[in-house]
């Protein structure tokens, strides 16, 4: 696979894991996290661990994310100056984070490219051969596939129940 | 496969799926209106399919139906034989015997939920068919990573139930349990990953290949399954990983806690239990040694706990950690004839402890409190639901003729069959606490003098009183037609 | 075994016992039909015991299941029944034709007749019987007969009936232990089938309880008791049939029938260790007995007082083991059913016609009623063996024999002998002589024939069996012994002069001993007053008759404390239950409860103990 | 209807039918106590027709149901089985006769009947059944049923017993389950038949005489009985005499005597227990003031005697054991229906304050009497003969101070048993309007009573049932 796609995957990670960092609420700070593991697990594929990346995709995009759900959903509001307050200190201590990383990322990258390490060359060669990515996530492991469908489901009714109602109580 | 099979086997997940998409779907008001008897058609559906699928498994025989979900797959033998593949469901009697248990505890649960509001009507029916999709296929995967999966699913569904009403007392509950059921989440999936990179892959066939043969215990297996093992036991609320289950029983909505109680709980920890124990670490010794100990523990200790509650649900939530323990010494004694009590007691467990969430729903309807300190003599305006909670109780103790005392019996048997005398003997005189916990409850709610101020208590009505004659006759028909039972498992070739 | 002997052995069972029933279910007014029927039953049952007399004979039949454990129906007749039968046969007839004018007015007549004609059954049983079990059925059966009556005076005389039922109980209890360890050591329950099982080892139990079965019966030491009390509380010919006669002839006839050489169950020879146990017993009996006696202030009382103290001279003879002895016993105990049943049938006629027995109360009734006052001055003579009354031939064998088996039974037997002849001459003196008293409003008669005819015969008894006396001891008595009286025959005067002469003494000595008294109170009653009130004596009198040497208050004490120490252990076994288990239970589950806070951060720390407990199995298993 | 049928209407009648007590019970009071009366007499008729082939020493009547994993569960009537279903239908069926008159004032009569009546069914089936989990199934219904009936007042305190009764038994009873595991993976199966003359261990003995010593309230298993006192009359009637204690001693007998070979120790240790027994429960009863406690101490005492008789392990001691469950369950079913007499004409039961009653009730005095007699082994009462046989078993056996301890166990009965009687009937008058009870309950007594006398009077109807169950129990004839 060619380096662009991967560099490309690899800054929409960053984006998204300083997104889930950042973010104000929690509700969508967990869905930037579940966009970052979509990302991941995507990369992961192009490099050769199917497998990975479809556990990936299971755990942390589907599972953990419904789960932080359910557990923001359960928790409660401080007030909102209180809040805010709290959410200024942080932003604060993480500022300079981004810039922190973009410059260590340059600097592995630079790293890489000097080294002339060729990244598609990595892949487990003890992995079975899966013939596609269609074959492998429709076929094989159909039944996770209708577990994501039904955790989706829960999230959702987890937000509806959670959510809606407690702005409306 | 014939068109039969395609639609029982369908309907396990198909049906609850039908009912989310139609009562979402349509207008609001009749959505809600239509929730909970669809719930009811679910569930009833539920236990009349694994009716069939019993009936149908005695046709086959290898013992088990194996079935894909979405489409058949063209190379199907080929995907089942592979270490990775989860490609399909497959049902035994184990499987069909809780999935049938999950439909009548879901009937009972919807039915003591009749007087609920249509707005929480609509949710409840939700989660309650995200719930029996969760746990439906929690019975029939074939594949350990699947079984967290669904594992999860049940999970969440239930987190989102005990918070129902969004009670203080609720959202604590349900909080309680999920950080509880996330360390649970870690260990299983950190467990799952070791296995999967020791041994190379993760369906139940593979790995029991594997552990079947003898070989040795690798310390990496061993990290896995200690890993495994403590993740179940929290699920199942196995003392003294049982913290939460307790306060996750009592703070839960009646109908709910019928369901927690009577299943949730069982299907997440118990259940993985049973179906490992079965199918996977046949010739474990550390998984089964070290879950005999979590069983012993637990009996006594959920026996000996249970005598100084005041709250109901809170004693019947330490009852079912005592009874858990029960079905898990079952499970992992190594006896077929132990696995076949677990099996029972699993849903003669189901009946009972249904029954007497249910109880404790009705008292609380009508006498307006949970605390046993507060009631008496209630059997003589409540006979219904005083009685069947003798029988349930009756039942729990393990005292004959109804149906916990086979299954319990099958249980200590075994125990004692495979050598493990010393436990048998606790688990067997843990039960005379249990019957002295149980006295105890009716002798203060009960079995005792009328009082003056419940002279005005009724006997409930509609669902609940369904409910409750229903189970208790299950309880005694199951207890009367054991030597059936005992044949039906005989003609199975599991005896 | 012919038709004729079960026939008549098993009717001396059932007659009376029907008879019984019947007169149970005849309305109360019918008197005659009653007495007629208790005379035709009592007289058919003296003519049958004649008429078997000198038979010898088995008979059996299996006795349902029982047969199969070696309990049969099995009766016999031998020269010892047959003399025990005819001498019950005998009193039974005469106490029951008194009992017609003595019940006339009392209206507990019927129950009175049905119990006498049961009990009569019950002895007539317990002589016939072949089978240790057997015997033992008629035997403790009594025991019920024995109750009935002693409630027949009214419901309020329970206590003396609970009394005798519990100390003959136990000693009916002991001999039934007795019968079970007789009959495991003889290898069977037949008795004639038993002879002279050696006194060893577990025989040891068995004779002992067999005896205290017997002496029991026959109301001996410790078991005599309830007798006094009940003179105050029984109708009269109660106590002239049971412990005046027939119990006495019951107790000895097994005491016979244990001991007998060659032919008895047990080997029981002179000069052994178990001899003079019974020996012993036997002297106990006859002086503590006849000293409470001596102070009795009651005619009645004071005759039971005796009625205990004459089984002394029958043990004591035979528990000398040796022929004189045992004729002696036997032939004593004849007279005491005699003279005893005058004495009490004398009684009953004082209480009939004067509504009292109290001493204090009645004096020189000789004058009123002189054929009552003969008749009880022939036995009352009798008893104190005076020559030539029957008694006094009795006596003096069973002082031969006491004297062969040590010296100290003579002296003992002695004693018993002075005192029961001052007491008497008090008793004597005090009722029929002296200054006529009467209770007021009583005009004294004789009493009615009916009631002086069997009173008139036993007196008669007495003075031709001592007269006599080769009639009873060369008929009856000496014929039990077969071969043991191979070149013996103690009918006669008796053989050893020596002894006579110091028995003529010792009377003299009572008579000087009364004559002293009445000189010192100036009464008759007050004869012995200066034994009574002696220093020492008077306080130790003081304390039996606070009843401190009552074995039945004693057996009473002992079994409140033993009572109350198994009261204690069932109290302190239910505390475990009610009070330990709830305890223990409820503060472990407090302490789980208390455990359990409902905080997260705990639950944690538990499941991570948890999975160090997983961890250290794992560990384990894997090394 | 063939043998079998029999058994199975014997077991069945009363089980099934005691659930419909309560329905007919709604309509009609009089038509549910005659059913009940009925269901019960049905199995006592039954019980009579298994009889003849019982006790003509062939095959006995079976009925089974096999099934995998040595579950199989039958039922059999020999010799002792019938023996026992007899005894216990007799007195039941009088003792609901009784409860006619006892009864019609309280409240719960539907539950009272259908308990009754389970509780006799629960007793036939489990002398008929040949199955250890059959044997335990039917211990347990009777536990339940005693539960039940003991908390019959519904008060606290009572309700505190019965729950005492309960988990007592029911401890006992899950320790002899236990013995019976061992006795399963020892043997592979639960059909007694099946394992006939095995070799069992001594674990398995002790697990098992758990539950027979509490099930038969024996020391230290036994302060349950006398606290059950606070039930109805005629339930402790049943429980003493018909039913629930006559469990242990039936299970012991039929386990040890007829099915396994006992170690000799048992010979010895067992009588040991049971004199202990005997002679604390004898003490006990003489300083207790409660009648109906001192008359269920006695059984506590009694019950040793039956124990002795039967593990002493001689064929008269075995005998003498059985007969005295005969003669003890007629006596000690007419003592308690007699106190249920005077506690309700005086509604105490301190014989403290009571006290000449004999002329108020002589029919009910002179029954209590006569029971009393026949409890403390006196002829021509039935108790002689048993007692005798018990006491001359074990010298048989060579005990003889075993014996020795026992008859002073009898010198304390007679002597308790002689307190009771006069304090209640004899002595001062202390409730003047004492009146005779209704004339069901009197009827019973006097029944009862009356059987005592003529079954010593006509002991060898008895002593031919006991002989052959003996001569079938040990193989042999013993003597002609």
């Amino acid at each position: 696979m060619n380096l662009p796609i991967l560099l490309l995957l690899l800054g929409l990670m960053v984006v998204a894991a300083v997104a889930a960092v950042m973010i104000r609420s929690l509700l969508k700070s967990a869905i930037a996290l579940a966009a970052l593991s979509i990302v991941l697990a995507i990369t992961l594929f192009f490099l050769g661990a199917p497998l990975a990346a479809l556990f990936e995709l299971s755990v942390c995009a589907g599972l953990i994310t419904v789960i932080f759900i359910s557990a923001i959903s359960l928790t409660g509001n401080k007030p909102k100056e209180e809040e805010e307050e709290k959410i200024r200190e942080r932003r604060a201590r993480f500022l300079k984070l981004p810039i922190f990383l973009l410059i260590i990322g340059v600097f592995v990258s630079l790293a890489w490219i000097a080294n002339g390490i060729n990244i598609s060359g990595i892949s487990d060669p003890a992995a079975p051969t899966f013939q596609t990515f269609k074959n492998l996530f429709w076929n094989m492991r159909q039944v996770d596939i209708l577990g994501q469908v039904i955790v989706i489901l829960a999230g959702a009714f987890a937000v509806v129940v959670l959510f809606k109602e407690r702005d409306q109580a | 496969m014939d068109n039969l099979l395609l639609i029982i086997t369908g309907s396990w997940i198909a049906l609850p799926l039908l009912v989310i998409l139609i009562c979402n779907l349509l207008d609001k008001k009749t959505g809600k209106s239509w929730a909970l008897p669809a719930a009811i058609v679910v569930s009833i559906g539920q236990m009349i399919t694994t009716g069939l699928g019993l009936l149908q498994l005695g046709l086959t025989k290898s013992g088990f139906i194996n079935f894909t979900i979405f489409w058949n797959v063209n190379d199907f033998e080929e995907i089942a034989r592979s270490a990775w593949a989860s490609a399909f469901f497959s049902v035994d009697t184990l499987s069909l015997v809780v999935m049938f248990a999950i439909g009548m505890v879901s009937l009972i649960s919807v039915l003591t939920a009749k007087k609920m509001n249509p707005d929480k009507a609509l949710n409840f029916t939700n989660l309650l068919m995200v719930l029996i999709m969760g746990m439906n296929g929690l019975a029939m995967v074939a594949d350990l990573f699947s079984l967290y999966v669904f594992l999860e699913i049940t999970g969440v569904a239930s987190f989102i139930l005990i918070a129902l009403y969004k009670d203080k007392k609720g959202l604590e509950g349900s909080f309680k349990y999920l950080i509880m059921s996330a360390m649970a989440s870690a260990m299983i999936l950190a467990g799952i990953a070791i296995m999967n990179a020791v041994t190379g892959g993760v369906t139940f066939s593979h790995i029991s290949g594997l552990f079947a043969s003898g070989s040795s215990l690798h310390t990496f297996h061993a990290i896995s399954l200690v890993l495994l093992v403590a993740g179940i036991a929290i699920k199942a609320g196995l003392a003294p990983f049982h913290g939460w289950l307790p306060d996750a029983y009592e703070s839960a909505p009646a109908s709910v806690s019928v369901l927690l109680g009577g299943i949730v709980t069982k299907m997440a920890g118990v259940y993985a239990i049973l179906r490992l124990a079965q199918d996977v670490f046949i010739n474990a010794k550390g998984f089964n040694y070290s879950l005999l100990l979590l069983a012993t523990v637990s009996i006594v200790y959920g026996a000996v706990a249970a005598l100084k509650q005041k709250d109901f649900k809170r004693i019947l939530a330490y009852s079912s950690i005592s009874q858990i323990g029960y079905i898990v010494l079952g499970a992992v004694c190594g006896s077929p004839l132990g696995f076949i009590g677990a099996m029972l007691h699993f849903f003669n467990h189901a009946t009972f402890k249904s029954t007497l969430f249910v109880n404790s729903a009705a008292l609380e309807s009508q006498v307006k409190t949970r605390n046993i300190e507060e009631m008496g003599g209630l059997a003589k305006q409540m006979p219904l639901t005083g009685t069947s909670s003798v029988l349930a109780l009756l039942s729990t103790a393990g005292i004959p003729p109804l149906a916990g005392f086979w299954s319990k019996l099958l249980i200590i048997i075994a125990v004692w069959q495979t050598g493990h005398s010393l436990i048998a003997g606790i688990a067997v005189f843990a039960s005379v606490f249990t019957l002295a916990y149980f006295l105890m409850i009716q002798r203060k709610v009960f079995y005792g003098p009328a009082e003056e101020k419940f002279a005005g208590v009724r006997e409930v009505k509609g669902g609940l009183a369904v409910s409750q004659v229903m189970l208790s006759v299950i309880t005694v028909v199951m207890g009367i037609i054991f030597p059936l039972v005992l044949l039906f498992f005989q003609t199975r070739g599991m005896i | 075994m012919n038709g004729l002997g079960f026939n008549t052995f098993i009717y001396l069972v059932i007659i009376p016992a029907l008879a019984g029933i019947v007169i149970l279910f005849l309305p109360k007014k019918e008197r005659l039909i009653k007495s007629l029927l208790v005379f035709a039953a009592t007289l058919f049952n003296l003519i049958t015991a004649i008429r078997l007399f000198g038979l010898e004979e088995t008979w059996h039949t299996k006795w349902g299941g029982l047969s199969n454990f070696g309990i049969d129906f099995a009766l016999r007749t031998d020269r010892l029944s047959m003399f025990i039968l005819l001498a019950v046969g005998a009193m039974a007839f005469l106490v029951a034709f008194y009992s017609f004018a003595f019940l006339r007015d009392k209206d507990y007549g019927k129950g009175f007749y049905f119990y006498y004609l049961i009990t009569i059954a019950f002895v007539n049983g317990a002589v016939l019987a072949n089978n240790l079990v057997l015997m033992l059925f008629f035997w403790e059966g009594l025991l019920v007969t024995l109750f009935g009556m002693l409630l027949l005076k009214g419901r309020h005389k329970y206590p003396t009936a609970v009394k005798a039922l519990t100390l003959v109980g136990v000693s009916d209890l002991a001999l039934m232990l007795g019968v079970g360890v007789t009959g495991f050591a003889a290898g069977t329950l037949m008795m004639d089938k038993i002879t002279a099982i050696p006194v060893e080892g577990i025989a040891v139990l068995g004779f002992v309880m067999m005896m205290l079965g017997a002496i029991g019966k026959a109301g001996s030491m410790p078991f005599h008791s309830w007798i006094p009390d009940a003179a105050d509380d029984a109708p009269l010919p109660f106590m002239a049939i049971l412990p005046g006669a027939l119990e006495k002839l019951l107790g000895i006839y097994l005491l016979v029938r244990i001991c007998l050489p060659g032919t008895g169950l047990y080997e029981f020879l002179p000069h052994t260790p178990v001899s003079t146990v019974v020996m012993a017993i036997g002297a106990l009996t006859i002086i503590f007995a006849v000293a409470m006696a001596l102070i009795q202030k009651d005619f009645k009382r004071l005759l039971s007082y005796h009625a205990i103290s004459q089984v002394g001279y029958m043990v004591l003879g035979i528990g000398t083991a040796l022929p004189i002895g045992i004729v002696g016993g036997l032939f004593h105990m004849v007279n005491n059913a005699i003279y005893k049943s005058c004495l009490f049938l004398s009684a009953g006629a004082v209480e009939r016609q004067t509504g009292t027995t109290d001493l204090k109360k009645i004096s020189g009734l000789g004058a009123f009623m002189p054929v009552t006052m003969i008749c009880f001055l022939v036995a009352a003579l009798s008893i104190s063996g005076f020559p030539p009354f029957n008694g006094f031939f009795s006596k003096e064998l069973v002082f031969d024999a006491a004297m062969e088996s040590g010296i100290i039974f003579y002296i003992a037997a002695l004693l018993g002998a002075f005192m029961t002849a001052a007491s008497f001459l008090k008793l004597g003196h005090a009722a029929f002589f002296g200054k006529p008293q009467l209770p007021e409003d009583k005009k004294v008669k004789e009493a009615p024939a009916a009631m002086l005819v069997p009173m008139i015969i036993l007196a008669a008894a007495c003075i031709l069996f001592g007269v006599w006396n080769s009639l009873p001891l060369g008929q009856l008595i000496q014929p039990v012994l077969g071969d043991a009286m191979a070149g013996h025959n103690y009918a006669g005067w008796p053989h050893t002069p020596l002894l006579v002469i110091i028995s003529i003494i010792v009377l003299i000595l009572a008579i000087a001993n009364h004559f002293f008294g009445v000189k010192r109170t100036g009464k008759g009653l007050g004869a012995v007053d200066h034994i009574h009130y002696a220093p020492g004596l008077h306080f130790i009198y003081n304390r039996a008759e606070e009843r401190w040497f009552d074995p039945y208050e004693i057996l009473m004490v002992i079994s409140k404390f033993f009572a109350w120490i198994a009261y204690g252990i069932d109290r302190a076994i239910d505390w475990i239950y009610n009070g330990f288990f709830v305890w223990v239970a409820n503060s472990v589950s407090k302490g789980l409860k208390e455990f359990n806070t409902g905080k997260q951060s705990q639950y944690v720390i538990w499941a991570v103990s948890g999975l160090l407990i997983v961890i250290f199995v794992f560990a384990v298993l894997v090394k | 209807m063939d043998g079998q049928g029999f058994l199975l209407v014997c077991v069945a009648v009363p089980l099934l039918g005691s659930f419909i007590l309560p329905l007919v019970g709604r309509v009609s009071v009089r038509l549910r106590n005659i059913l009940a009366l009925l269901f019960v007499l049905t199995s006592f008729m039954a019980a009579i027709r298994l009889l003849p082939q019982a006790f003509s020493g062939g095959n006995p009547v079976m009925a089974k149901l096999v099934l995998p994993a040595g579950f199989t569960l039958g039922f059999m009537g020999d010799s002792l089985a019938v023996f026992m279903a007899l005894v216990s239908s007799f007195v039941g069926a009088l003792i609901v006769f009784y409860s006619f008159g006892y009864i019609e004032h309280y409240e719960n009569q539907n539950e009272y009947y259908m308990m009754v009546v389970l509780f006799l069914g629960a007793m036939m089936g489990l002398v008929f059944s040949t199955n250890l989990v059959l044997l335990y199934l039917f211990w347990e219904i009777s536990a339940i049923c005693c539960w039940r009936l003991i908390g019959f007042f519904r008060e606290k305190q009572i309700i505190l017993r019965a729950d005492k009764a309960f988990l007592v038994t029911v401890g006992g009873a899950v320790l002899m389950l236990l013995g019976f595991i061992s006795i399963y993976a020892q043997t592979g199966t639960f059909d007694l038949t099946a394992m006939k003359g095995a070799d069992i261990s001594n674990l398995a003995v002790i697990l098992i005489l758990f539950g027979i010593l509490s099930k038969s309230a024996t020391l230290p298993f036994h302060t349950w009985l006398p606290d059950a006192g606070v039930a109805p009359s005629p339930v402790t009637s049943l429980l003493h005499a018909a039913v629930l204690v006559k469990i242990g001693v039936y299970v012991f007998a039929r386990l040890f005597l007829v099915n396994f070979n006992l170690a000799d120790i048992w010979n010895v240790a067992v009588p040991v227990i049971a004199g202990i027994s005997a002679l604390v429960a004898a003490g006990a009863a003489l300083v207790e003031n409660d009648l109906k406690r001192i008359i269920a101490y006695s059984t506590v005492s009694q019950l040793g005697f039956i124990f002795l008789g039967l593990s002493c392990g001689s064929p008269i001691g075995i005998a003498g054991g059985l007969l005295y469950i005969f003669m003890h369950g007629l006596a000690k079913g007419g003592l308690f229906l007699c106190a249920g007499i005077v506690e309700h004409a005086t509604h105490t039961k301190d014989i403290r304050k009571l006290g000449g009653l004999f002329s108020a009730m002589p029919v009910t005095a002179i029954a209590f009497l006569f029971c009393g007699f026949s409890v403390m082994g006196f002829p021509p009462f039935g108790g002689f003969f048993a007692k005798y046989m018990v006491i001359g078993g074990a010298v048989d056996a060579g005990q003889p101070w075993i014996a020795l301890t026992f008859a002073l166990g009898a010198i304390l009965t007679i002597i308790y048993l002689m307190r009771a009687f006069i304090k209640v009937f004899l002595g001062s008058v202390s409730f003047p309007g004492a009146k005779e009870g209704s004339w069901e309950m009197v009827f019973s007594v006097g029944i009862l009573g009356l059987l005592s006398l003529l079954a010593g009077i006509f002991i060898n109807i008895p002593a031919e049932l006991v002989d052959s169950i003996v001569s079938v129990l040990t193989g042999i004839t013993i003597g002609g």
